[in-house]
């Protein structure tokens, strides 16, 4: 084990499979020469050089379709976007072209490639540069969508996105690129589809994504401490695929669901859960399911108000103790 | 815009010597797509064939005039309008036709459609529907390859509205920049859906006026000329694998039939279509084979022959069962299935 | 009352409003000269003129740009994105541009503008010219989202759009343009965020929207018929407003709750009225909620195929029979 | 690519004769923004600034330049790099500066952050983070001002880094073909945010290589040389009230902080930076009104009221509340308020 920083998991992760499989290629902006503007991907141009890893213009459409042609004719590629939000200048490569290229081909394509992307608030950058959109990727048939919460989970979650022989949205937390956290030495390759339980709880059942785990378990812990509630809490990892298995039993152990999203309010990873939930276990569903998330609203800058817009540890305990009775 | 194509083609005269046995290819290429769209549109006249369809005729010179120029593992990406490039790849005919109509053998099963007709093993990587999205995607196969380190080239055939939208900027810098073995071919048949190309567009080329904004040498040829596009073709896929980067290339042509199944064309001024019509590609073509010397008669072999094979071809497509209902869950994933969960 | 098609009650609607108020403009490709690809604009260029309705490139970047130039600067844009399906390449005009303009400048700007376009499946048009993508709309905050079932609820929820001050997707379907309908005479102008109860009933209460509201309704006849099971069916019309207090009332009333959508799986409105009723109305539900939906798939072309894709009247009639009991 | 511009400005010598009164204001509105970036640079340092920032130290002629060439009621449109031309337009320090810190003096009242300044009384249409997407949108307040038959004219500022992107080829072209009264102007910086514009562009100017490709004439300003900016600006901003359509300029300049708060830019080359400093605009406009015949003393003068103006803004700002939570919810819908529900 070593302790590594989520960002530095980042880079880890790419070069372990870099190293394994040739195929593999990185492009995107600022991402070779510069390291990456959250310096994520430092070192990676120097180890593999500039055929492997290359900087493009600002041109997310033809970053990723480039990166669509490359993975229908034996590459691995692995296209960045350096926000989210940028998503949506490439939303019809991604959306429309690399999602469904498979299913209309009738299966004679696949598409192995990753789109690393930095998702979610927390550093003021306002409405434009914050948004949590894994919900987007989600809806659409054809993407596989994974979000990790630490370092370890980084860099096997994204060896296993380059492995998959499917498009994977693989969307980093940009509040969470400075935590450290022990990553397992040597090759470390994870599963996607697969929830974590990180605690276990008798009273509520907690699922939370990324930046909103460590404040899911916290809010957990206090809950227990300040009111004897005691909470398991789900790191879901994986949205597509769903670990519904593991989401639905440890709802059904508790009888309460809760989710913490830091995505707006309608339409999000909480709302296909609960309903799941509503449909699949609610004979077992001893109260309401509730959702804890940023409200529908886009994204304040100031620090002050985008600290009181995404679920804070705070919201998570009050809703909890209120609702949980 | 008059309705002859106004600039020589680029390179007719340097190109390569066209031989004969290129010649007969070019031929019959155009008249396989030829019947075969003939055939499509009668079917979907007997309601055999459901949903959209866009037909190429006349603008067979263009799917031909490159295929014939283009090597086996060579790439082809076009649009909805794509039936001609997937066929002058040599997807098979009943596996198009079977497609269109919503068959068992049609290319994929029913599953694509009319729009995105697909032939990987053909190199036919993909009919695109969404005007402009497959020419980033055909620079990103260019790079594979040179990634890959073969020679192999990709082929981006579009419509002239597609250059006013975004992502053909962005693939023709992107090539440029990283000097991509790709030929971005826009078919400019003078309308988009109904509206002009000339009234919404910037310059009077949309495509070879532009050549110059990504440091591109501007090429315009004869679209109804498969000799002249089979030069241009050459020499830019030559240029490609040589490693000299990407070509844009508009081919000037015009569609005989509305934009698509829904549409009469009644926008086209009185007499335009006539006028093209004389320039047919396949009529032009036809002449000038009897002209240097090939006997009517072989032609007329040839063109028995196509039909013959395009009769085989419907009546194995209608014998075809429809689409099974079991293909609806497969194949999202590279597993074979579809499921999002556990 | 005259009896229209939903096509003509599109171009009635427009010309209702562009009559009335002459800073209302429409921009589109095809929509002037050609009266639109579905002929839902024919006569509005030779009414209004080539000022006021204009034919644009293949540059759906700029037809939703400029409707938002326009409208922050005292015009009242209608904007035509041909298909659903091509809203992916102007997303973020939609998403990070338009729905966010108001909120960013704290009020500085309001964006009155419509963008119509044609949604949903049935017409053998393949995975990128088929789909019902209101959930993308939906889940981005600033966004009203409309989606008429009938003729006279096109005329009037568009009147009412385009009287809105804030940005409203207009989602018109395309397997419904040729359906007929009484519209009412002279100005008609509707409310957003309004629900209608269709039908009444005393077992389940069916949501839907759009191209499934006939089919809810026609499958609530049979099971009335064929099952004795009385259902209550609701036609959304707008997703953003939504109209919570009809929704969750009629919910309340029969204890089950079905909705049926055109839209894939998940994360769809179902998704979001389906936790809404498991938080809000948990306790007066009688069983579990269901959501009746199109597989996570992509679209398929072939006839054949599409039919048994999309929810249909047999579909809808066998789950609630199976589960209302 | 060299660090001094290569092209005389276009339409210097034709332009209008820039009287002293225009030049003071020149000079003013230069230091204006100098003196705010670099008061906003120490707040960062005492970290009263949050988040990112992009400051324009040295491209000053250029937002100064054109806003002195507008009228009141014409339209800016800016990026995320915005302090400058939005400042130029005469949006109030304190709310600039405010906004940057998060209070509520701020003109957005801190909802909008460094990346949005927006001052819709000033003209002053926004500033998008998004590269590229606020092209569009001039274009449509252009057309706005074309339909409602005023003669306003919208300017649109972006970096050399938003020229391969697709909104850009998208807003140039229907701004071409509908002749809309907008100036697109290509602040040319030498880089994006890391990496050189000419590591990764086809054409040597990234805009005005382009030009051509939308019928538009190819002009190239020194970016540094405010008489040289204005006078362009004056003679587009001319044709476009003129009903000629728009133009597209490029001026070449150079940023001296890092692209934002969080670079040490350090991927520029040894001397890079000095050489640009040389070439001053501020330096050399100084030289250039004392040469003219301006009193030091009233330059100096100038100096300090801006100085001052400046030390009060941030007094203003730092006395200023912080954001208040309650505008969390307001404003997403016209009837301020966020209720998506009834
Ligand atoms: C992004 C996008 N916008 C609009 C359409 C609708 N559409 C399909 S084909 C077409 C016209 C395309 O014209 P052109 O590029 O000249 O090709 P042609 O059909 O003439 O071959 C349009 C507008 C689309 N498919 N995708
Ligand atoms: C679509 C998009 N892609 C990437 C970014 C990230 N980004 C912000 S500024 C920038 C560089 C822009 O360079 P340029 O256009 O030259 O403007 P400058 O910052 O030099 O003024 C990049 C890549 C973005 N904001 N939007
Ligand atoms: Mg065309
Ligand atoms: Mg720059």
């Amino acid at each position: 084990m070593a302790e590594l920083t989520y960002r530095e998991a980042v880079a880890a992760g790419i070069a372990q499979e870099m190293e394994r499989d040739e195929r593999v290629i990185f492009l995107g902006e600022d991402i070779a020469a510069a390291g990456g503007v959250f310096k994520a991907t430092v070192g990676l141009l120097e180890r593999f050089g500039p055929k492997r890893v290359r900087d493009t213009p600002i041109s997310e459409q033809a970053i990723i379709g480039a990166a669509m042609g490359a993975a229908m004719t034996g590459l691995r590629p692995i296209a960045e976007i350096m926000f989210s939000d940028f998503l949506a200048v490439c939303w019809d490569m991604v959306a429309n072209e690399i999602a469904k290229a498979r299913y209309m081909s009738a299966g004679q394509m696949t598409l192995p490639l990753v789109i690393r992307t930095a998702n979610g608030a927390g550093a003021r950058f306002g409405a434009q540069h914050s948004q949590s959109v894994e919900n987007w990727a989600m809806s659409v048939p054809g993407l596989k969508v994974v979000a990790p919460s630490n370092p370890a989970d980084v860099k096997g979650l994204l060896a296993a996105a380059v492995r998959d022989p499917d498009p994977v949205i693989f969307f980093e937390h940009k509040g969470l690129y400075a935590s450290k956290g022990q990553v397992p030495d040597g090759e470390h390759v994870d599963r996607l589809g697969t929830a974590k339980v990180l605690r276990e709880g008798a009273d509520v059942t907690v699922l939370a994504l990324a930046a909103m785990v460590p404040r899911a378990l916290e809010a957990a812990e206090r809950l227990q401490r300040e009111e004897g509630i005691s909470a398991t809490v789900v790191d879901l990892r994986s949205l597509v695929p769903l670990d519904t298995t593991t989401i639905l039993a440890e709802t059904v152990k508790t009888g309460r669901l809760y989710t913490v999203e830091e995505n707006p309010r309608l339409c999000g990873w909480g709302a296909e859960i609960a309903s799941i939930a509503a449909e699949e276990c609610f004979y077992d569903l001893d109260g309401p399911i509730v959702r804890i998330t940023t409200p529908h609203v886009p994204l304040p800058a100031a620090d002050a108000l985008e600290d009181a817009t995404i679920p804070s540890v705070e919201r998570i305990v009050e809703t909890i103790r209120r609702t949980a009775g | 815009m008059s309705n002859s194509p106004r600039t020589a083609p680029a390179g007719a005269s340097s190109g390569p010597r066209v031989d004969q046995a290129t010649r007969l290819a070019l031929f019959r290429s155009q008249l396989e797509i030829r019947l075969l769209e003939k055939r499509a549109y009668d079917l979907f006249l007997q309601n055999l064939i459901k949903g959209t369809s866009h037909l190429s005729l006349g603008q067979e010179a263009v799917a031909a005039g490159f295929a014939v120029a283009m090597r086996g593992d060579d790439y082809t990406f076009c649009t909805y309008r794509g039936h001609a490039h997937t066929l002058a790849r040599g997807a098979p005919m009943a596996g198009v036709l079977g497609e269109l109509m919503g068959r068992k053998c049609g290319l994929m099963g029913g599953k694509g459609g009319s729009m995105h007709l697909t032939s990987v093993r053909h190199g036919a990587m993909g009919s695109y529907a969404i005007v402009g999205a497959h020419l980033p995607v055909a620079a990103g196969a260019a790079w594979s390859a040179q990634v890959r380190g073969t020679d192999q080239v990709a082929v981006c055939f579009f419509g002239d509205g597609a250059t006013n939208i975004g992502a053909f900027h962005e693939a023709l810098n992107f090539a440029a920049v990283w000097k991509l073995p790709v030929i971005f071919v826009c078919e400019n048949n003078q309308y988009m859906e109904y509206t002009p190309i000339r009234s919404v567009t910037a310059v009077e080329h949309p495509a070879a006026d532009r050549a110059s904004a990504y440091g591109l040498e501007r090429q315009i040829v004869d679209g109804n000329d498969a000799d002249a596009v089979y030069a241009a073709a050459a020499a830019a896929i030559g240029r490609a694998r040589g490693g000299e980067g990407p070509s844009l290339i508009e081919a000037m042509t015009y569609r005989y039939s509305g934009h698509s199944r829904a549409d009469p064309a009644k926008y086209r001024p009185a007499g335009e279509l006539e006028e093209w019509m004389k320039r047919d590609p396949i009529a032009l073509y036809r002449a000038r084979l009897i002209e240097l010397g090939v006997p009517e008669s072989a032609l007329r072999d040839m063109e028995g022959a196509v039909q013959r094979a395009v009769d085989e071809a419907t009546e194995t497509a209608k014998a075809s069962a429809p689409s099974s209902v079991d293909v609806i869950d497969r194949d999202v994933w590279a597993d074979g299935g579809s499921s999002w969960r556990n």
